[in-house]
């Protein structure tokens, strides 16, 4: 079993559902030849011929309409969006086509396609490659949406993502493509599409969170221990529909919560997180849920990234003070 | 001397148009055979009839406050039913939100018609084309989802093609471009059929875009583009048939433009005596495609009055039958919002479901 | 002063703000003679010109596109999307630019524009004739995200946005367009971008909603009142920036609030109001925030609208219930 | 008889390519006045060495880790230069990521475009040509912008033109298209350059569509196309001028198709080995701008080692003098980030901006 990191762990899952279904198959710019920009692609066109791993013209919406017609004659698309910074012109054929085919025909044509996109900052890019659009996609009705934050996660998910009937987003968080390797086994084995995964536990605190920002809350949960505090930390993993019941659970048991993405705060996803949890547990409360999220500004070129984004300290900074209260 | 240090003509395009059958009704001697087969004639006539006829009853209905908004094809029905026959029962269509004349031809019921405009999504589950894309309301769409289609048919080896049909306001969008292009780009069996009614709603053709034809937008994509008169259901048939069988034998796609008119307001909620001229409408009834076929079956094919009253009286009992059960249908239960939404409903919709079951309001 | 409707109202603004500013053009499908297919534009045309009420060829992402060039231009385009649920394809152009023009030049160009939609249900609309998309919007940074509920602040609000120095989307709920009428004076006073409105006083339960769904929440109000309930009502109005200290004061107040809105649940804007409450009045709630929304479905086709929306049952069944808190 | 009873041909398009400078320097008869008056010429090719120069110096500044990813115009110079030199002060650039020598032309700064590369938004805030829209990129957004842009000119009466340049891949999308449509409808003064450098990263200008040119795709917008060797200066430059003086004149839009070659790798990011040949590029050197124009200032208008030398050095100067400014540039505090988000901060973010002010880390 070697060991491996996430974008390692997304292409194996890839070539595993190449190699099992026949009707899955990869489009999207420079998925071929290339391999992906991130190389998430790379070598399976190789293997499975330029038929299943198809380089498109530049057209997001059509890469996305494509997918939907494909779908509903049965095949499994994985569509590839070079950066999620680029999915915007997709959003109408998954909100008004990809989500309600199925509905649309009650159950006549379906539409079973993932869409993959590197997403978040961190990694000083260019402008429009660095966007958290996970909020926008939650919103929308009839889609699955998911973002694994390792590379064992982002194998099962994948799996589970191109197995699944519907259409899914899969969010990859590309700041940590290649920053931890682990151990994953090719059996193919999905994980659920509906379960979050608690990533270490305690009593003290819960610090809710996804994609990259995960390696934040390990960080801060590590410094809180040291301060006599122990934090829960639960990756939510899949967003849409989200594993209430781990954070409900866990926020009755700590009573206080901090909820953590890198996505700006106005209506990003940690307001439905917090928002459930004023609804469900608040008699647990013992203290105000906590957002530790980006800024309501545009993600910043990369010489302000790094104040954009939630640090370890900013996490810290919320946690204690959370922790202020009786 | 060299390509680079003169200038050159590169490349040279042609545009051209076809019809078989003039307003007066006479035939060319062009025509394809099919066009001399009374049968096929007869056949051609009734789908226009029964759209018309479908046509009326549903504006009616709609007037009645028993249907929802509806879109008429009035004066277009030879646009729609020439792609109906030309297309072959495997092959797959795409429809805009005015091609029930295809729609019935390939097997949807007017029932099913009928349920769809009136606001029950079931009405978009056919019973007979099954792999069939439900009407496309975004404008443009559909051609995203034929090329995705034809993708999978040409991987399939099939030999099967994807046919799409929006308005001429339809290739004013970006996804009507990027799907032609990857037609083009990847060589896929779909053909590509405007109905150039003239009309946007209020937008005029002529505002819609200044190229001269819709046909030669194909060009940018390097595809066929033609021009067919969409008030002849011969040369839309050919047309749409040439198209397909290239498509089918591995030649790749083509666009086509059939150039009609609406005779009928946008759609119900639409008034066009707003933005044009009664004057303009007039003119364009002597273009119409069924009293055209019609003047041509009684000159050459001897189409007595005994056969149009028998067809008519066919056609209404077929429509009114339809309508009436479309009428008598059952509602849905308000959980259907939940139960087509997903392959199997997430456990965390459970409570919102239950919440509207039972309960008409919920 | 007429009793006018709302979409009345949004045309005394639009033909208000062609008058006092040379800059400003209406754009959109089918604005010029037909005047919009809820006449929000009627007469316009005839007013000022077809070069100030542009007819554009059918393309949303375009349309928002060239207001951009325009915006930047120094003009104020008020582009008109038919119905908001054919926006999607523009979200690129105003996420990806109108919302960044000025910070991605540090304000050497500015991108003064609106784009109107009329939103919601309830009209038996065909399919995607009814989406409620304000959440998607109060996401993006850069842009204001208003939606006025009465013909005054239809008035006021429109030509808020219209004088307004950066991207404004402009939501109008097309089910109460002629639902009433009210004196509106053609005084030119813009109302600010960042009040809610209180309806009704109460102290009691707080219900912030906005649009359409003002008018169940009223009307629970008063339901509610005959039950000896006092239920103060917000109309929110501005989502983008939105006005926490309204919601947040009321709720320290009564100690209860309703969330109210058409659009899915799951990340709805509701979510966001509920978490910030859930930040910063934990401590004066007396029972939990409750959301009445549509659900996480795709919105009905007529026959089935009724049981997505809202109802003023629904809401006066959550009121009751968070009243039972003690 | 009726044009709708016959196949007619009803429209006809020609594509015409042009060039004037030979890959080996020979200058056409057909070449305009400018190309023959030895400043003209030595101002391009200055600017073109300048152009490299600095993709150099910026690849160069990227590969020690003090700058960020850069896409160098490596053997499209005459692309960008021919843009900046054919455009009036008075016109309104829309570039995309890779057109640096027009920006350059038209007065944004060597700093000013390290600083955007570089990472800072200021980069963008240019003390020339204040109208110019940043670089796009969002691919083919840009041209979306260029018809508002030219709407806008047209609207206050002036004959200044809007001109946006896309590569191959924008070709592709549909924001591309639906701009052009609207130049064509609304004959808006705007001119749409395509450098077709061959590449889309890594997709062949060949699988991104199927259209023989470029050009051609005037065709489904109403307009003129024209393709023009992009690796000679003199014909880009020509070409965008005329262009530019009929859409001054009222006459509407174009497109330009310039057929370059991407010699370096798609942007600093890439590896252009993974997925092309190196004889493949090596033959495009061959064509380079540079050289063939260097080699007609030689043969017919005497440029001299020392010209060339003087050139040179000034040049490096120049770029040295800028990668200076830029690597001694301050910081931007990071509550710049909410400082021209709006006009005016809404008071609803004022405690995120306090948050991070001061702190470097928030
Ligand atoms: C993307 C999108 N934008 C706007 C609309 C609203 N709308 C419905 S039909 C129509 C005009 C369509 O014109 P055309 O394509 O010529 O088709 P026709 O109605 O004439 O058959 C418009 C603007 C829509 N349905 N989809
Ligand atoms: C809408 C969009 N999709 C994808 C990308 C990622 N991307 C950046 S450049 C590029 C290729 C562009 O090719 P072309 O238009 O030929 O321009 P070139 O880079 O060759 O100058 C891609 C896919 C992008 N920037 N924007
Ligand atoms: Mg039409
Ligand atoms: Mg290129």
């Amino acid at each position: 079993m070697a060991e491996i990191t996430m974008v390692d762990a997304v292409r194996l899952a890839l070539g595993r559902a190449l190699e099992e279904d026949p009707n899955v198959l990869i489009l999207g710019e420079d998925v071929g030849i290339d391999g992906g920009v991130f190389r998430a692609t790379d070598g399976l066109v190789q293997r499975f011929g330029a038929a299943r791993v198809r380089d498109t013209p530049l057209a997001e919406s059509a890469i996305a309409g494509i997918a939907v017609g494909l779908a509903a004659q049965g095949f499994r698309p994985v569509a590839e969006i070079q950066f999620s910074g680029f999915i915007y012109p997709a959003i109408d054929q998954v909100a008004s086509h990809a989500g309600r085919l199925r509905n649309r025909t009650r159950g006549r044509l379906t539409c079973p396609m993932v869409i993959r996109a590197p997403f978040g900052g961190g990694i000083h890019a260019p402008e429009h490659h660095s966007e958290s659009l996970e909020a926008l996609f939650a919103h929308i009705p009839g889609i699955r949406v998911v973002l694994p934050s390792s590379p064992a996660r982002a194998y099962g998910l994948l799996l589970a993502a191109i197995r699944d009937p519907d259409p899914v987003i899969f969010l990859e968080p590309k700041r940590i493509y290649r920053a931890v390797t682990e151990a994953v086994a090719d059996d193919g084995k999905a994980l659920p599409l509906d379960r979050a995964f608690t990533l270490r536990e305690g009593a003290d605190v819960t610090l809710v969170t996804w994609g990259a920002m995960v390696k934040e809350s390990l960080e801060a949960a590590d410094a809180l221990a040291e301060e006599g505090v122990a934090a829960e930390v639960i990756d939510l993993a899949t967003l849409k529909p989200y594993d209430a019941e781990a954070v409900l659970g866990s926020v009755r048991r700590t009573g206080r919560c901090l909820i953590v993405h890198e996505a700006a705060r106005t209506a990003g996803f940690g307001a439905e997180i917090a928002a459930r949890i004023a609804e469900e547990a608040l008699a647990e409360l013992v203290a105000p849920v906590r957002r530790v999220t980006g800024f309501d500004t545009v993600m910043p070129m990369p010489k302000l990234e790094h104040a954009y984004m939630p640090s370890t300290e900013r996490i810290l900074e919320a946690a204690r003070e959370v922790m202020a209260w009786a | 001397m060299s390509r680079r240090t003169e200038g050159e003509r590169i490349a040279q395009f042609d545009i051209w148009s076809r019809g078989y059958l003039s307003p007066e009704g006479d035939l060319s001697d062009a025509a394809p055979d099919f066009a001399h087969d009374r049968g096929e004639l007869v056949a051609l006539y009734r789908a226009m009839l029964k759209t018309r006829a479908l046509d009326e009853k549903a504006v009616a209905l709609q007037r009645t406050g028993r249907l929802g908004t509806y879109a008429s094809s009035l004066g277009q029905e030879a646009v729609s039913v020439g792609i109906g026959a030309a297309m072959r029962p495997t092959d797959v269509f795409l429809p805009s939100f005015r091609e029930q004349g295809a729609q019935l031809w390939r097997g949807v019921t007017v029932v099913e018609a009928l349920l769809y405009w009136g606001g029950y999504e079931r009405g978009s589950n056919f019973s007979g084309p099954r792999e069939d894309f439900p009407i496309c309301v975004t404008v443009g769409a559909q051609f995203a989802h034929a090329a995705g289609v034809a993708c999978a048919l040409s991987m399939r080896g099939e030999d099967r093609v994807a046919v799409a049909v929006g308005g001429d306001g339809s290739t004013s969008k970006g996804d009507f471009y990027e799907a032609l292009n990857f037609v083009g780009a990847w060589k896929l069996p779909a053909v590509f059929v405007i109905n150039n009614n003239q009309w946007a709603i209020s937008v005029r053709r002529g505002d819609q875009t200044a190229a001269a034809t819709l046909a030669q937008k194909a060009i940018a994509a390097g595809l066929p583009g033609e021009q067919v008169d969409g008030c002849d259901v011969i040369a839309v048939r050919a047309a749409v048939a040439e198209a397909i069988a290239r498509a089918a034998a591995g030649e790749g796609g083509t666009l086509i433009e059939c150039v009609s008119y609406r005779l009928s307001d946008h759609t119900t909620a639409d008034d066009a005596s707003r933005y044009r001229d009664d004057a303009e409408v007039s003119a364009a009834w002597s273009l119409e495609p069924v009293r055209r076929l019609r003047e041509h079956l009684v000159a050459a094919h001897g189409w007595t009055k005994d056969e149009e009253e028998t067809f008519r009286t066919e056609i209404r009992d077929e429509i009114e039958a339809g309508a009436e059960a479309y009428l008598a249908a059952e509602p849905d239960p308000p959980t259907a919002m939940f139960d087509y939404l997903y392959a199997e409903l997430p456990a965390a919709l459970a409570w919102q479901r239950a919440m509207v079951d039972g309960g008409e309001d919920g």
